[in-house]
């Protein structure tokens, strides 16, 4: 019997059945919980999309933290306490504020082990939202994802449907290296799907093959997943038949399923939300241009928003994020090519 | 450094006071509506309960000082004299908004006016205050710059250095510390350490003082102080102005976390506005009859506003890669 | 009459220059008069290597000012300043501390100008040393500036010569927008070359061609490109005929003469000492594997330090950093393909 | 809470404490030859000098009590009981150093011995440390973590967040600030608005206290009372160590910041090794004697060290790609 629960329902689960399984996670970030030494409710908001709503009800302050606006203070102290035995998951409430943070990431959390010479774990989660789609403008819509895939000692996790979304969070908070957990702000309540009710983990550096094809590979992550898709089924009806491929971690990456599905149809589409610069429709591209070269049979096209900023009004930001028509429009350029 | 008290100020400037607040008050109870009726998108954080703080503050800066903001911006974009048919017209996202729909709330900015920007990153305005500050210095302007930062953003890392830094420099800045009681639904008095922010100043080397921030003339006492020491090269100052927000964090906000009749209460017995009423009528500097007719000129530019807001042009997506560079 | 300068010497030329040239520009940064409040000397250092000696002394602590170990306040405060009138040139000493200050540049400095509708300028210069090759392990030895190429606003410069050095300075400086000017710590002494006295200016977005070829386009920043040149003058002895180009600055990065040497050569091999997921070998791959992929006669190659941080031993170290013998061998594999 | 003032310390205790401090002293006397000679890569920040701080802090934590360092981080690791060899290796990249030869000075750490490592970013330290200290008081373990950071560092937000961070949780934490008068050749008495670092102690709702880091003593019992108070649950404390380095803020470093007389007159009369011994020695606590054979078994230590470092297996290429993640 199919359960079907959105994106947000999901992650739900899997926080409060991860705490449950393993009294060595904690869980910290602003209004994780919500109403720290006021007056009214304690867990007034449970996160500021509800996330983390119920945990401090069931596992207490002692692990379900609300901490002041100190983001260097509280995400290195949750990197400091995974050196001393907790298994931190740690929110950054939108990835647009590491800026005030990316030390304790960058240089301590994914340097440790090497610089210590594999005498160090660092089990901690980074939780954070990203995504533009809420008009929210140019310092909450990033997606920044890059900036944390290019630092060796990171993995980057960017689920898309609420079935990967349970499975990686119990794969990452399991995990002993630090692990940046990227959470699509639109699709908290917009996608759903099937999850099972007992925890299972999906391990890291497996793509997942979303629809099976033989003309154009289409490779995307996070929101763009579904773009893919809906672009797909469009195509369909032109008899272009893509195959869609979410790699689901990007540091890790799977790099022989998209490899093994460019050898097969010989065209790659890269659709990626964050910006196009160094970003990871660039990293995609130059794998495939470099281990998979041979097989291409058109020029590799890169779907993503232009090199700016984030805009605000309605009509700029649905300009601004690639779409399933942007998409679409790219497949049947190198399906002709 | 000889500082008017604001009793003292002529009828004139009281007015014109008394209508920034007005018209902050009657524009945040308007984008409270309107987004309440899905009719602005984003997100809007509203500085209605707040209005005696920006004013008492930028009352005392001309169009060269500068002020940085916060997420909750619109009252000092007012108080600092920003357009504000400009305004409502970003929070529409307008094509001719003050930032032709680009910014929208959260980055709302009027350069022209000293107003260095509404900023989404908590913390992300002080180190800027000390560039305007510095710039002042550097050039012998006498200009001053003012950040205004909430309780919460008091412990922002880049904050508290930026305290360290106007210090060390005498830099002609001032930190307004705006405490409203919560960060988010988080307590000031717990999140500080010391319980009040002013007991952070001797740490930084520099005066502090802490005012009720529903009472005008006491905050604009204080401003002026501040700025006239900052202009007369006595370096920086730390205020903390102690008030409440009428509306949640930001639209949408529940906010079980207030005590159940705090919102109410506060409205009736700390209301900036009402206080401003009555300490002019005491003493005996205005009439209500002026104040009324104050009040319904800012709800009829709020009206002019709205409409405008509703009639400008819409971005178009060519718009979207211009701006970002002056040059590439 | 040539006349040759080190790259520091170029640099410290141009510094002085510009500071005469205009009035509005000052210098910030730690130490970089150095003796602030101290007993003994002022100017002790002219910055941590040196590079601004003697600018204090001629431009006066007014326009020369050594800050607290405070890089969000002062790197912030010279992103005000720069919307004020002044423009400022403000040193990170160590591109690797970006991790306590990187808001005030990618979420502030970069993005004003988008997010006030174009009404602002931001002209302001953040100097930072970056490189491998001086035994200073994963905290002190990065590039990083995949991470500023990645965000709209910036503009990123990566000089390898001492003419460049001195003509992209200033060129930065007299730019209006935000401009990140990374200088590698090993060129400092070892590269010399002639300089002119006289001012000059080098654009923006034009690459230099450092050595003709017809076989293979060899891509290489910054210390890289002189062990392409290396490489390429090995190859000759093969009869490899390579062409070295130099894009100098990388955001802008100037396409069509990357686009058209491979048009010409049909091969490409990109050389980076940045991390090499979603960095600059990646980005310049992908945009030749989209927009010249039927001029390729090879897969692309990538030549990168792996994806690991920096370690400390002479070496390991070594062994990290991508060698000419490494890009030779890279060339030859794509030569022969 | 009963403290034992380092005077009522016995005769083993002080042997031991005195034999850390000399086998710094000698470390950081031999690496600054060694790299005068050439024969240490890297950047190298010595410690000589201000051993007593290190020393008398350490002295109250075990092994699962953790500290967080500096970029001069030898001394504070010798005190936390690492071992000496396995440093010394480690400056020369051995494979088999403390780190294998991948961190080098800047980032020499021990988890083990509970030394969360040299820091080579100003500031790095002091969240790590909120980490420790929160672990250790989820988890109910009854340990304390230490933060030293210097003067500089004591600027820089990730700092000043931190005591605010351990203060509102009452973390078992100290923070130590080794106020050696610069930062590289930046005087404290500059960067440091309000004078002394302790000043900003009441910033953060904290016991703060100033004590001499020339005496041992001083220093020991300072953090025997801040170290007993976060054991019990009373929360951190802000020491403010006044020192100075011997050397110059890294090898190669020509101090002409500093006084032309300074280094001398420091080495005369601020010697903290010295002042150990007159102290131990108005007190009849211990013979001279025992002491100059601790020096000399220290000196053979380091003899010993070298001799390993030199002989020590080098690191190989195919180590460049191991120890990135547990698993990838
Ligand atoms: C760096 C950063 N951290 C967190 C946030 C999310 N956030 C936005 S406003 C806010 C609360 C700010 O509280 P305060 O400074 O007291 O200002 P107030 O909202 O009360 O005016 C938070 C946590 C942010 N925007 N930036
Ligand atoms: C974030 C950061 N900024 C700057 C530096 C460069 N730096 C290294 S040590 C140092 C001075 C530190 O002074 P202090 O904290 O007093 O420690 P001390 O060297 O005196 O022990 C500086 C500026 C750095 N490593 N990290
Ligand atoms: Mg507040
Ligand atoms: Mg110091």
């Amino acid at each position: 019997m199919a359960r079907i629960l959105s994106y947000r329902q999901a992650l739900s689960e899997a926080f409060r059945q991860e705490m449950e399984r393993d009294p060595t996670i904690i869980m910290m970030g602003e209004d994780i919980a919500g109403g720290k030494g006021s007056p009214g409710d304690q867990d007034a908001w449970g996160g500021d999309m509800g996330m983390t709503k119920g945990l401090i009800g069931r596992f207490g302050e002692r692990r379900v933290i609300d901490t002041p606006i100190s983001e260097s203070a509280f995400i290195g102290a949750a990197v400091g306490a995974a050196t001393c035995g907790l298994r931190p998951v740690v929110e950054l409430m939108f990835v647009d504020f590491i800026g005030v943070c990316f030390d304790q990431i960058f240089n301590q959390a994914a340097k440790f082990r090497y610089m210590f010479g594999g005498k160090a774990r660092t089990p901690v989660v980074i939780r954070t939202q990203m995504g533009a789609g809420y008009r929210a403008a140019a310092q909450h819509s990033q997606c920044l994802y890059p900036l944390f895939t290019h630092i060796p000692g990171l993995k980057c996790v960017v689920p898309a449907t609420p079935y990967d979304a349970k499975g990686l969070f119990m794969t990452a908070v399991r995990d002993d290296d630090p692990v940046i957990f990227f959470e699509h702000k639109v699709l908290y309540d917009t996608v759903k799907g099937d999850v099972p009710e007992a925890p299972y983990t999906i391990p890291f550096g497996e793509a997942a093959i979303v629809r099976d094809g033989k003309d154009v590979t289409v490779v995307a992550l996070g929101r763009m997943v579904h773009f893919a898709l809906e672009a797909a089924n469009a195509l369909a009806k032109d008899r272009i038949d893509v195959e869609v491929i979410d790699p689901r971690t990007i540091s890790p990456l799977d790099e022989s399923t998209i490899l093994e599905s460019v050898e097969k149809t010989g065209r790659l589409v890269v659709v990626d939300e964050a910006y196009p610069r160094c970003g990871m429709a660039a990293d995609i591209a130059s794998l495939v241009a470099e281990q998979a070269f041979d097989s291409l049979k058109a020029p590799i096209r890169k779907v993503t928003p232009p090199h700016t900023p984030v805009p605000f009004a309605p009509e700029l930001e649905d300009a601004y994020i690639p779409s399933p028509a942007r998409i679409a429009e790219a497949v049947r350029a190198v399906a002709k090519a | 450094m000889t500082v008017t008290s604001a009793l003292q100020l002529n009828r004139e400037k009281l007015i014109e006071a008394y209508r920034k607040m007005a018209t902050i008050r009657a524009f945040e109870e308007r984008v409270h509506e309107l987004f309440e009726a899905g009719e602005l998108p984003g997100f809007v954080h509203l500085y209605a309960g707040e209005e005696a703080s920006a004013v008492g503050v930028c009352s005392h800066l001309d169009d060269e000082d500068r002020i940085v903001s916060t997420h909750r911006g619109h009252g000092h974009c007012i108080a600092k004299g920003c357009d504000v048919i400009g305004m409502m017209k970003e929070l529409y996202g307008a094509a001719d908004g003050v930032c032709r729909g680009k910014g929208g709330s959260m980055h709302i900015a009027d350069m022209a006016k000293g107003m260095m920007g509404a900023n989404a990153i908590v913390g992300g305005g002080p180190p800027l205050a000390c560039g305007a500050a510095l710039a002042a210095k550097t050039l012998g302007t006498g200009k001053v710059a003012v950040a205004f930062t909430g309780d919460g953003g008091s412990n922002q890392g880049t904050t508290f250095e930026s305290l360290n830094f106007a210090a060390i420099f005498k830099l002609p800045a001032v930190f307004v510390f705006e405490n409203n009681g919560y960060a988010e639904t988080t307590s000031s008095s717990w999140s500080v350490a010391c319980g009040d922010i002013v007991g952070r100043a001797p740490a930084f080397g520099m005066p502090g003082v802490q005012v009720d921030g529903f009472d005008f003339f006491a905050v604009h006492d204080a401003a002026g102080e501040a700025v006239a020491r900052a202009r007369a090269g006595g370096g920086p100052t730390l205020i903390e102005v102690k008030l409440a927000r009428f509306f949640g964090h930001h639209e949408g906000d529940n906010q079980s976390y207030r005590a159940k009749d705090e919102v109410e209460v506060l409205r009736r017995d700390n209301d900036c506005l009402k206080r401003f009423r009555a300490r002019t009528a005491e003493a005996k500097l205005l009439d209500g009859k002026d104040l009324d007719a104050v009040e319904r000129e800012a709800a009829a530019l709020i009206d002019r506003a709205v409409a405008a807001g509703r009639a400008a042009p819409r971005p178009t997506p060519d718009q979207v890669p211009t701006d970002v560079y002056v040059s590439y």
